[in-house]
Formats: structure tokens, C-alpha cells, sequence
């Protein structure tokens, strides 16, 4: 029994250690381990999903920074991706803030590749950052081209093709928001309730908790919470057919599960310990 | 593997692996980005606080504004320089007065604020559960809900002894929060986790190029 | 004087800014944003004077006196000044941008990340079952970990169904128990600060 | 139908209530769901143009106008697209006015009087009944002068870490409370005493309560300005500098107190590591649980609050705790009686009555 109690007084730079691979391994080697999906992430998968060929666009909004980078980037690309496969036209908008365009920007860097047929300015266009935040939500119910002028690479809105036919949220068949702050309720008021424009949701898995009961008012129509989410979105449009690239969000989710894993068993063998130990000193 | 090229991310890479080297213990490598990190911060602070405060709130309506309202911004800065006092040995008391300033009015604003926010919104929501009586189980929780918001106020009752009822409901309410930081905390490692294979994401993919 | 002056001065605005509160009034709006949105920000920059004094003082001293590991604050003096000076001359041009995001953001990030590693020691430690409420704190965790990743509703479907019913409600009444004693104790506290009975803040003394 | 409709709608327009002024609501009355489009239009009265404002919202029916100038008198014109047809209704004149008092916040007002009723009255008490009051047992605060005097054993310095709010938060007041009691303990015994600080404010007052507390033990000589120290405005550049100085002082006592983000567990994994005996406190309830994992004492939300009675044992401070327990008395029984009443309110309405329901959330809506 000299076991237990070594293994109650062990050194906690093993379970560092021991962290450290659990996470690494399965993001070199992927088992893409499956996940079910629940109903935010359909509803929001089948509302977008229906827009194909109604010409209405989808506005995807990168409200995020390096910080909540890893649980929401590839929601982005997800979506992207599903968008781009079928047709969808989209505005990427790089977000509300000026340190956010980047995320948008990495976001087209990695899904661009599988898609070489779209065409810029008609398939998508690429919004960068005016100031204003919810005046920018607001001036967007006007005209889209007289909020922003010219796109991220500086063309003229107005002598691109998609935005003839879409310049307010008439023809935006939905926003989606990423976004680790409060910003989806700024789209909600300014968004939803004056002009009516549909609006989802993707957020940090600590955020999530706090959006709830807007997605059951209608509020949201469905939201993506967390690498889990992203990871249910990944596998949906995997379903579909569509080219999935590296499946980020399903590879982080093995090493989100391994490192749960790992960790109800050492709380589970600490107190076989425990409980061993303790009943040999009695 | 594709190893990257720039000198950026190897810079960002090696930095990450310092910070991590304490995990093994101290050491050289970690004091070094200890102390560097410790002055960026103090310099990044120093910037935001230029471009944020400084610029918008004190230079441009001084040396560009036109209203004659702006002379008056000498009163806050006048109130400010008493920190200076303090290199003073004998009158470095009038530090208090921007501090008491300061208090005094967060003290007012905060008061009607927490009651808005810390009070009202929980009140409102113990009392109000979505749909009651729909079905059994929302009612149940409802009860669920009521009896530990009640039990967990108990727990922080200070001026009566926690024995008899009083004590036992407290105990109910140490039961509570036991359960509610054992949920917490299973519920934040997830947002954790997801930090750290950001982390190693970044030197597997980025740094290294090992995967793609 | 030393201690009658402040007193007052927190007396007086405290107050005014409750009062402010139920006052929609314009003038009542335009004392909020001269008073807070400028004077007070102004008055705070001035509190930065105490923290660079206190840092360079921190870090001069140990180079002065040769202290094990001087080298470092050398370090953190340099960084301060390059981090300071190339944000302000090149209104936060290429070469602070490249600092924020190749060497501020990563340390933060990893900094951060270093929890991951934590909350597995923590846990191990401390989610024992040594009493009752050691065993609801460790079981309620447990549940809730596995609800979260996939392999939960392998277990179990209802599984991830439960962990939500478990944060909606008891986690949530404890939360608002927690919340409410903060709230009021909080009320208290400034109360007893507007009224000059809580002077913690002038550090004692008179 | 179409005359029914004509006779039915009417235009009000209103100063909008509860406001600052600047504002006039515009609203359609008699309007069911088939508007298609509704214009507001504005003339000032000095000119007969009508120049266009807005559209009505389509579920409130209503237009708020946010341009208005206070006393200027205006009229207003709307237009009401329907499938079928337009109409046009006029309204005003109408201006816009500012408030000396806001209704809305009423409920605020009222909790707000009782509340510190109850707080001055036992504060009143208490200065004339002193022996009259009690306060429960508060294990954690009972263990700091063990954890100093361990630590002394050990010959070993004493860490006190602040958390990061600053200093018009009740939590780093309790903190500096708590301070007092620490750095009178470590005067007596002699060792040293590390106060690491994020904010410059809470720096300041530190500064001044440790050596307040020096002096009141006749040992000012021993206090060295040098361990108050500040480390960084940056949260995770406070957490790496903090984390450095543990392993390299070895503390044999930690006190972290105060408002902490999720820094909290890693500060306290290091304390840990290093051996020392740990004493937490914050009203951070995100951060409670990682304390109550890593420590082993936690002053846990409310209870670092009443830290400062505790330790004091000051009547005046003992009577706003029980002033602060009377008003959470108080909200039990207000969310007891709340539930009673929804309960009943629900039953009666499923029945078919819905009186008690329509009061009930009136209530509501007015909190």
C-alpha cells in the first residue's frame, strides 16, 4: 500500500507533465473523436442553411481578440466554409472595434484556399473597421455603403456587385456575432429590435451560460457555445459534404476530452488514496 | 515541418517557453520574461493612458479647444497635483484629498448601482422562474432555486449564532455554494483548457509548422 | 484639517452623486459627465505619478544595491521606457504594434494558459472526500466535467441536460445568495464611507 | 372596414416621460398587425415643411423622437401605409421637457431609505448597547494570527497580496483592514512583511496602515517602505511579478484579499507550492471556488466584508453588520412574500382570472 501514499504526496509537476502531453497528442496525431450535435448550433446551422439561393447574405461579425482566439476562430471558419460551399453570399465584418479586424482577416486566410472558384466583391465582401460601434449597427439599417464607404481593401462599396443588391439588412438573411464580450445584446437592441434583422450568436463556453435565456426568447436564433460548439458546426457542415479543412475546433475538442478525462481520474484515484490511507491509520 | 521563418514568432515562441520553464521551477529564463512582461505592461498602461486619457481629456481641450468652459480643467489638475505631496515628509496628508475625492464620489455612484444590479436583478429573478408550474420539474426547481437563495442569505447571517434552525438552514446553505464552486469550477476548466491548446497551437503551427 | 477636509469632501460628493441618480434633469446629466467623464479621469492620471515613482524606485534600488538578480529589473526598466517611448513618438506605429502583438499578447496568453495546469493540481489536492461538503464540491465538479465534453452523453444522454439543470438552478441560488450578502454588505460599506465612519482609506493615523 | 379603421386610429404625441428632455414619443392608437409602413414627419412651427424623422416600430407602434429641443413646440405629421391605402393623421403641438425626478427609479429610492434606516439605527444602538451584540464566529480571520505566528516559526517573511480592484471597492477597504490586523502581528514578532500592489491608490494606503501599525506597537524602526510593493498595472505582468517573488521569499504565510479574476487560482497554486500557510478573501464569486481549492482558509463573498466588524470589534462597525443582516432579513421575506403571491397569481390564472396576475407582474415590471 506504499503505492497510495505515494501517490498522495506526488510531485505536481507530473500532472503538469502529464497535461502538457494529453493536450499535445491528439492536436498532432487527430482521432476526431465524434460530437453530437445540440439544437442552437442546428437552428443556426439550418437557418443559415436555407438562405442558399434566396440571395439574401449572411453578415458574419468578428467581435473577438487574440484572447478568446481559440474558441472562436474556428466558429468563424465554420461558417464560412458552409457559406461558401453553398453560395451564400457574405459580408465579413471585422468587427465593432479596431483590434478586431485581424480575426477576420485570419479567418478568410484559411478558408480561402478551398474555395478558389469565389469571386471577390460578388461571392463576399470584406468589411474593416469604422468607428461608432452601435451607431455603426445602426447606420447599416440605412445603407451599408453610406456607413462604410469603402470595403477592408479600400474599394469603392458602391462598384461592387453584392452590394447593389444588398446595401441594408433588407436582403441580410442573418448577423452572426463571435464575440467573447456583450456585444450580441448590442446587436439584439440595435440590430433586431429597430430593423428586425436576424441575429446569431457564437461565444466563449463562460459566456455562454449568461445568453441563454435570450435564446429562448427568439432572441438569438441559435448560438455556438464555446470550442464545443464550434466543434458541433465543424461536424455539420462535415455532414454536408463540404471541405472541412483541418477540423480545429473537433481536434481541440480530443484534447479538451483527454484533459477532462485525465483529470476525473486522478480526482478519482486521489481519493482511492485517500480513503486507503486513511483507513490504515484508523 | 515547415519551421517559421520570422523572427516575430520566434520571438513570441521562446517567450511562451520561458513562461512555461516555471512550471518546471524558477529560473533564469522565466525572471527574464517575468521582468519584461512586467515592464511592457507598465509601458503599455503608459500609452493607453496617453492616447485615452491624456490626449482626448487634457491636451486637445487645453491647447486646441475654444470653449471658455476649459479653463476650469484646472481645477481637477490642480486637485491631481496634490499627489504630488507625497515626496513631501511633513504635508504629504493632502494626498487624501484627491483619494477622498475619489472614494467619495465612486462611493455615491456605486450605492444606487448595486442595488440595481446585485439586488434587484437577483430578487426579481428568485421570484420569477421561467414558465412556472409548465411541468413538474420547472416547479421543482423553482422550489430548488427559492430554498437555496433563502438558505445561502442564512449562511451569511452574522449577528445570530448558527445553532437550531438558524443553524441548520446555514448548513443547508454551505451545502449550496459547496455544490455551486464545484460547478463552477468543473465549468471554467473547459475555457482553460482551450486556452493552453491555443498556446500549443501556436508552436505546433505557427513556430514549428509541425501540423498544418 | 488632515482629516476633517477629506472627511467632508467625501461627505459632500457622495451625495451629490446619489442624488444625481434620480435626477434625469440635463443639468443633472452634464455635472455626471464634466464631473465623472473628465474631472475625475483627469484627477486619475495624476494617481499613475505614485505608480512610476514606485516602480522605478522598486527597480532602481535593487540595481543600486546589487541585489541577486539585479540584471532583471535592468530588464524591466528598459522595457518600460522602450514599450512607453515607442507607443507615444510613433502613435502606436508598427514597432509597438509588433511588441503587443509578438511579445505582450503571447506573454499574457501563456500566462493565462498557465491555469489550465493549475486547476488539474488544484483539483487533484483538494476534490477529496474528506466531509460531506468536501464530497458535494468534489461530485458536483466531476459531473460537470463530464457534461461538458462528448464522452458525457456516452455515459449517459441526459448527462449534459443535467449539468445545465444543475447550473440553472443550485449553483445559480447560491450565486444569488452569494451575490445578494456582497450587494448589501457593499451598500453598507459606502454608506459607512459617505458618513465617515469607514476611513481605511486615509490609512489611519490622524 | 376601411372607415372603421379611419375612425378607430388616432396620432398621440407626448413628451417622452422620465427623461433629461431633448425627446417627444410618437404613438399610433387602434393599430393592429397589417402596417406595412409608417412615417413620422416634423415641422418646428416656424416654417411649414415637414421634414422626415423616422419610421414607427412595428411592434410598439411607436416613434421616439431623440432630436428635440427642450420648450421649442412642434407638430407632427404620420403617415400610415397600409396594403390597401394611406392615410395621413397630424398631432401637436407637442414639446419636449426635462425632469427633476425620475419615477422609474422609485423602487430604488424606497430600498435605499429602508436600508440605510436600518444600518443607522443599529449603528445608533450600538453606540449605546455595546455589549448588546454578537457577531458569529469567522474561522478564517480567527487564523491569521495563527498563520503569522507559523510563519514566525518558521523565520519565515509574510506575503499580503491585494487583488486587482481599487480603492473605492468595499472589498480592498476590508482587504486593508485585514492588513492592519497582519502587519501588527508580523511588528510584534519581528519578521518581515511583502505587500505586493496593482493599484497606486491601494498602494498608497497600504503604505500608510502598515506603518500605522508599526508605530502602535512601538516598532517603526522595523518598517521598511522597500517591502510595499508595486508591481504592474497589468493583470497577468501582476501575476507573473507576484508568482517570481513567492518562489524567490518563500513566504510562510499568504494572505490574498481582495478583488481577483482568474488570476486567483494561480496566485494560489504558487503560495501553495512554496508551502505557506494561505488566508483568502474576495467577493469575486467567480473566483471563490479556485480559493476554496488552493487555500486553507476562505473568507468567502460577505464574510470579508464584515471582516472589518469582526476584527475591530468597533460597536459602530458591529452595528452596521447587523443593520446589513436586517436588510437581508428583509429580502427574504420580500422574495418569500413574492413567491407566495406569483404562486397564487399562476393558479388563479390558469383558472381563468387573471387579476392577481396582471397586478402581480405590474409589481414586477415597476422593481
Amino acid at each position: 500500500m506504499r503505492f497510495f501514499e505515494k501517490i498522495l504526496k506526488i510531485d505536481r509537476r507530473w500532472i503538469f507533465l502529464i497535461v502538457g502531453i494529453v493536450v499535445i497528442i491528439p492536436l498532432i496525431f487527430p482521432i476526431g473523436m465524434p460530437v453530437l450535435t445540440t439544437p442552437p448550433v442546428r437552428s443556426l446551422y439550418n437557418y443559415v442553411d436555407k438562405l442558399q439561393g434566396t440571395g439574401k447574405a449572411v453578415m458574419l461579425v468578428t467581435d473577438f481578440d487574440p484572447s478568446t482566439m481559440p474558441e472562436l476562430l474556428p466558429m468563424a471558419c465554420a461558417i464560412l466554409r458552409h457559406c461558401f460551399a453553398k453560395k451564400i453570399p457574405v459580408y465579413l465584418y471585422g468587427g465593432l472595434y479596431s483590434a478586431y479586424v485581424g480575426m477576420a482577416e485570419m479567418a478568410l486566410e484559411k478558408t480561402l484556399p478551398d474555395f478558389p472558384d469565389l469571386q471577390y466583391g460578388k461571392d463576399y465582401i470584406f468589411l474593416g473597421y469604422v468607428p461608432g460601434v452601435s451607431l455603426v449597427i445602426l447606420g447599416m439599417g440605412g445603407s451599408i455603403s453610406g456607413t462604410f464607404n469603402t470595403d477592408y481593401y479600400g474599394n469603392k462599396l458602391d462598384t461592387l456587385p453584392l452590394n447593389k443588391m444588398v446595401d441594408n439588412y433588407k436582403n441580410i438573411g442573418i448577423v452572426i456575432d463571435l464575440s467573447g464580450s456583450a456585444s450580441p445584446e448590442t446587436w439584439v437592441i440595435y440590430g433586431y429590435q429597430r430593423f428586425g434583422v436576424r441575429i446569431g450568436v457564437g461565444t466563449t463556453a463562460v459566456s455562454a451560460a449568461q445568453y441563454y435565456p435570450m435564446l429562448q426568447t427568439g432572441q438569438f436564433v441559435g448560438m455556438l457555445g464555446g470550442l464545443k460548439g464550434a466543434a458541433e458546426y465543424e461536424q455539420l457542415i462535415k455532414k454536408a459534404g463540404i471541405p472541412t479543412g483541418r477540423l480545429e475546433a473537433t481536434i481541440g475538442m480530443d484534447a479538451q476530452s483527454f484533459v477532462h478525462i485525465f483529470l476525473i481520474f486522478i480526482i478519482i484515484l486521489g481519493n482511492i488514496a485517500f480513503l486507503i490511507t486513511k483507513k490504515r491509520k484508523v | 515541418m515547415n519551421i517559421s521563418t520570422d523572427i516575430w514568432v520566434w520571438i513570441a515562441a521562446l517567450l511562451t517557453l520561458f513562461i512555461y520553464s516555471f512550471l518546471y521551477k524558477d529560473n533564469p529564463f522565466y525572471k527574464f520574461a517575468e521582468h519584461l512582461f512586467i515592464g511592457i505592461g507598465v509601458g503599455y498602461t503608459t500609452v493607453l493612458l496617453w492616447f485615452n486619457s491624456v490626449i482626448p481629456k487634457l491636451w486637445n481641450p487645453l491647447v486646441h479647444g475654444t470653449s471658455p468652459m476649459r479653463f476650469f480643467l484646472i481645477i481637477p489638475i490642480l486637485i491631481g497635483a496634490l499627489m504630488f505631496s507625497i515626496f513631501s515628509k511633513k504635508n504629504n496628508w493632502l494626498i487624501r484629498i484627491p483619494i477622498a475625492i475619489y472614494i467619495g464620489a465612486g462611493s455615491g455612484l456605486a450605492i444606487p448601482l448595486d442595488f440595481e444590479g446585485l439586488i434587484f436583478e437577483q430578487v426579481k429573478g428568485t421570484i420569477l422562474t421561467k414558465s412556472m408550474f409548465n411541468s413538474f420539474i420547472v416547479g421543482f426547481s423553482s422550489i430548488v432555486l427559492f430554498i437555496g437563495v433563502i438558505a445561502t442569505l442564512v449562511y451569511f447571517y452574522f449577528s445570530k449564532e448558527h445553532k437550531g434552525f438558524v443553524g441548520k438552514t446555514a448548513r443547508v446553505g454551505i451545502f449550496y455554494i459547496m455544490i455551486a464552486f464545484g460547478a463552477s469550477f468543473g465549468y471554467t476548466v473547459m475555457a482553460r483548457v482551450s486556452l493552453l491548446i491555443g498556446r500549443m497551437q501556436f508552436l505546433l503551427h505557427n513556430w514549428l509548422g509541425i501540423i498544418k | 484639517m488632515r482629516r476633517n477636509l477629506p472627511l467632508a469632501l467625501a461627505f459632500i460628493l457622495g451625495f451629490v452623486m446619489i442624488f444625481q441618480y434620480f435626477i434625469p434633469h440635463p443639468l443633472s446629466q452634464k455635472f455626471y459627465d464634466i464631473f465623472i467623464q473628465q474631472w475625475l479621469i483627469i484627477i486619475s492620471i495624476f494617481f499613475y505619478i505614485l505608480s512610476w515613482r514606485s516602480f522605478v524606485l522598486y527597480h532602481t534600488n535593487k540595481i543600486r544595491r546589487k541585489k541577486e538578480g539585479w540584471w532583471a529589473s535592468i530588464v524591466a526598466i528598459v522595457s518600460f521606457l522602450f514599450m512607453a517611448l515607442a507607443g507615444i513618438i510613433t502613435k502606436k506605429g508598427y514597432i509597438f504594434n509588433q511588441m503587443y502583438n509578438y511579445v505582450y499578447a503571447p506573454l499574457q496568453a501563456t500566462m493565462f494558459s498557465l491555469l489550465a495546469f493549475f486547476v488539474a493540481s488544484a483539483a487533484f489536492r483538494a476534490f477529496r472526500a474528506r466531509n460531506l461538503e468536501a464530497t458535494l464540491l468534489l461530485i458536483a465538479a466531476t459531473i460537470v466535467m463530464l457534461g461538458r465534453v462528448s464522452v458525457g452523453s456516452y455515459i449517459w444522454k441526459g448527462l449534459p441536460d443535467f449539468v445545465e439543470w444543475i447550473l440553472e438552478y443550485p449553483n445559480m441560488a447560491a450565486q444569488r445568495g452569494i451575490r445578494i450578502g456582497v450587494g448589501l454588505g457593499m451598500i453598507a460599506t459606502s454608506l459607512k464611507i459617505i458618513l465617515g465612519i469607514e476611513r481605511t482609506y486615509l490609512g489611519g493615523g490622524d | 372596414m376601411m372607415i372603421l379603421l379611419i375612425l378607430s386610429l388616432s396620432v398621440k404625441a407626448f413628451d417622452t416621460p422620465n427623461d433629461g428632455g431633448g425627446s417627444i414619443t410618437i404613438e399610433v392608437v387602434g393599430l393592429n398587425g397589417d402596417l406595412k409602413n409608417g412615417y413620422v414627419y416634423r415641422n418646428s412651427m416656424e416654417d411649414t415643411t415637414f421634414e422626415l424623422r423616422g419610421l414607427i416600430s412595428r411592434t410598439s407602434y411607436k416613434y421616439v423622437d431623440d432630436g428635440a429641443e427642450n420648450g421649442k413646440e412642434y407638430l407632427y405629421k404620420v403617415e400610415l401605409e397600409f396594403d390597401d391605402t394611406t392615410l395621413t393623421l397630424f398631432t401637436g403641438p407637442v414639446s419636449a421637457k426635462a425632469q427633476w425626478y425620475d419615477p422609474t427609479r422609485t423602487s430604488v429610492l424606497i430600498f435605499l431609505i429602508i436600508f440605510s434606516g436600518f444600518v443607522l439605527w443599529f449603528i445608533q444602538l450600538a453606540r449605546k448597547n455595546p455589549e448588546g451584540l454578537f457577531i458569529r464566529k469567522i474561522p478564517a480571520l480567527d487564523a491569521i494570527d495563527e498563520a503569522v505566528g507559523r510563519s514566525t516559526e518558521m523565520g519565515k517573511p509574510t506575503f499580503f497580496i491585494h487583488g486587482l480592484s481599487g480603492i473605492t471597492d468595499a472589498g480592498t477597504l476590508a482587504a486593508l483592514t485585514i492588513l492592519r490586523r497582519v502587519s501588527s502581528k508580523v511588528a510584534e514578532y519581528e519578521t518581515p512583511l511583502i505587500v505586493t500592489n496593482y493599484d497606486p491608490i491601494v498602494m498608497a494606503a497600504s503604505s500608510e496602515t502598515v506603518k500605522q501599525a508599526y508605530a502602535e506597537v512601538g516598532k517603526i524602526d522595523n518598517f521598511n517602505e522597500k517591502n510595499i510593493v508595486y508591481l504592474t498595472y497589468e493583470q497577468f505582468g501582476y501575476t507573473a511579478g507576484v508568482d517570481g517573488l513567492m518562489i524567490r521569499e518563500n513566504p510562510g504565510a499568504v494572505f490574498l484579499q481582495g478583488y481577483f479574476y482568474a488570476e486567483s487560482l494561480i496566485l494560489a497554486e504558487t503560495g501553495h507550492s512554496v508551502g505557506a500557510i494561505q488566508i483568502a478573501g474576495t467577493t469575486a464569486a467567480t473566483q471563490l471556488p479556485f480559493f476554496i481549492a488552493a487555500c486553507d482558509y476562505v473568507l468567502i463573498g460577505e464574510e470579508t466584508l464584515a471582516a472589518s466588524s469582526y476584527i475591530g470589534r468597533e460597536p459602530v462597525m458591529l452595528g452596521s453588520v447587523k443593520g446589513s443582516d436586517y436588510g437581508k432579513l428583509f429580502i427574504m421575506i420580500f422574495i418569500g412574500i413574492g413567491v407566495i403571491f406569483a404562486t397564487i397569481a399562476t393558479i388563479l390564472n390558469i383558472k381563468g382570472n387573471s387579476i392577481l396576475m396582471n397586478a402581480f407582474n405590474t409589481f414586477m415590471g415597476w422593481l
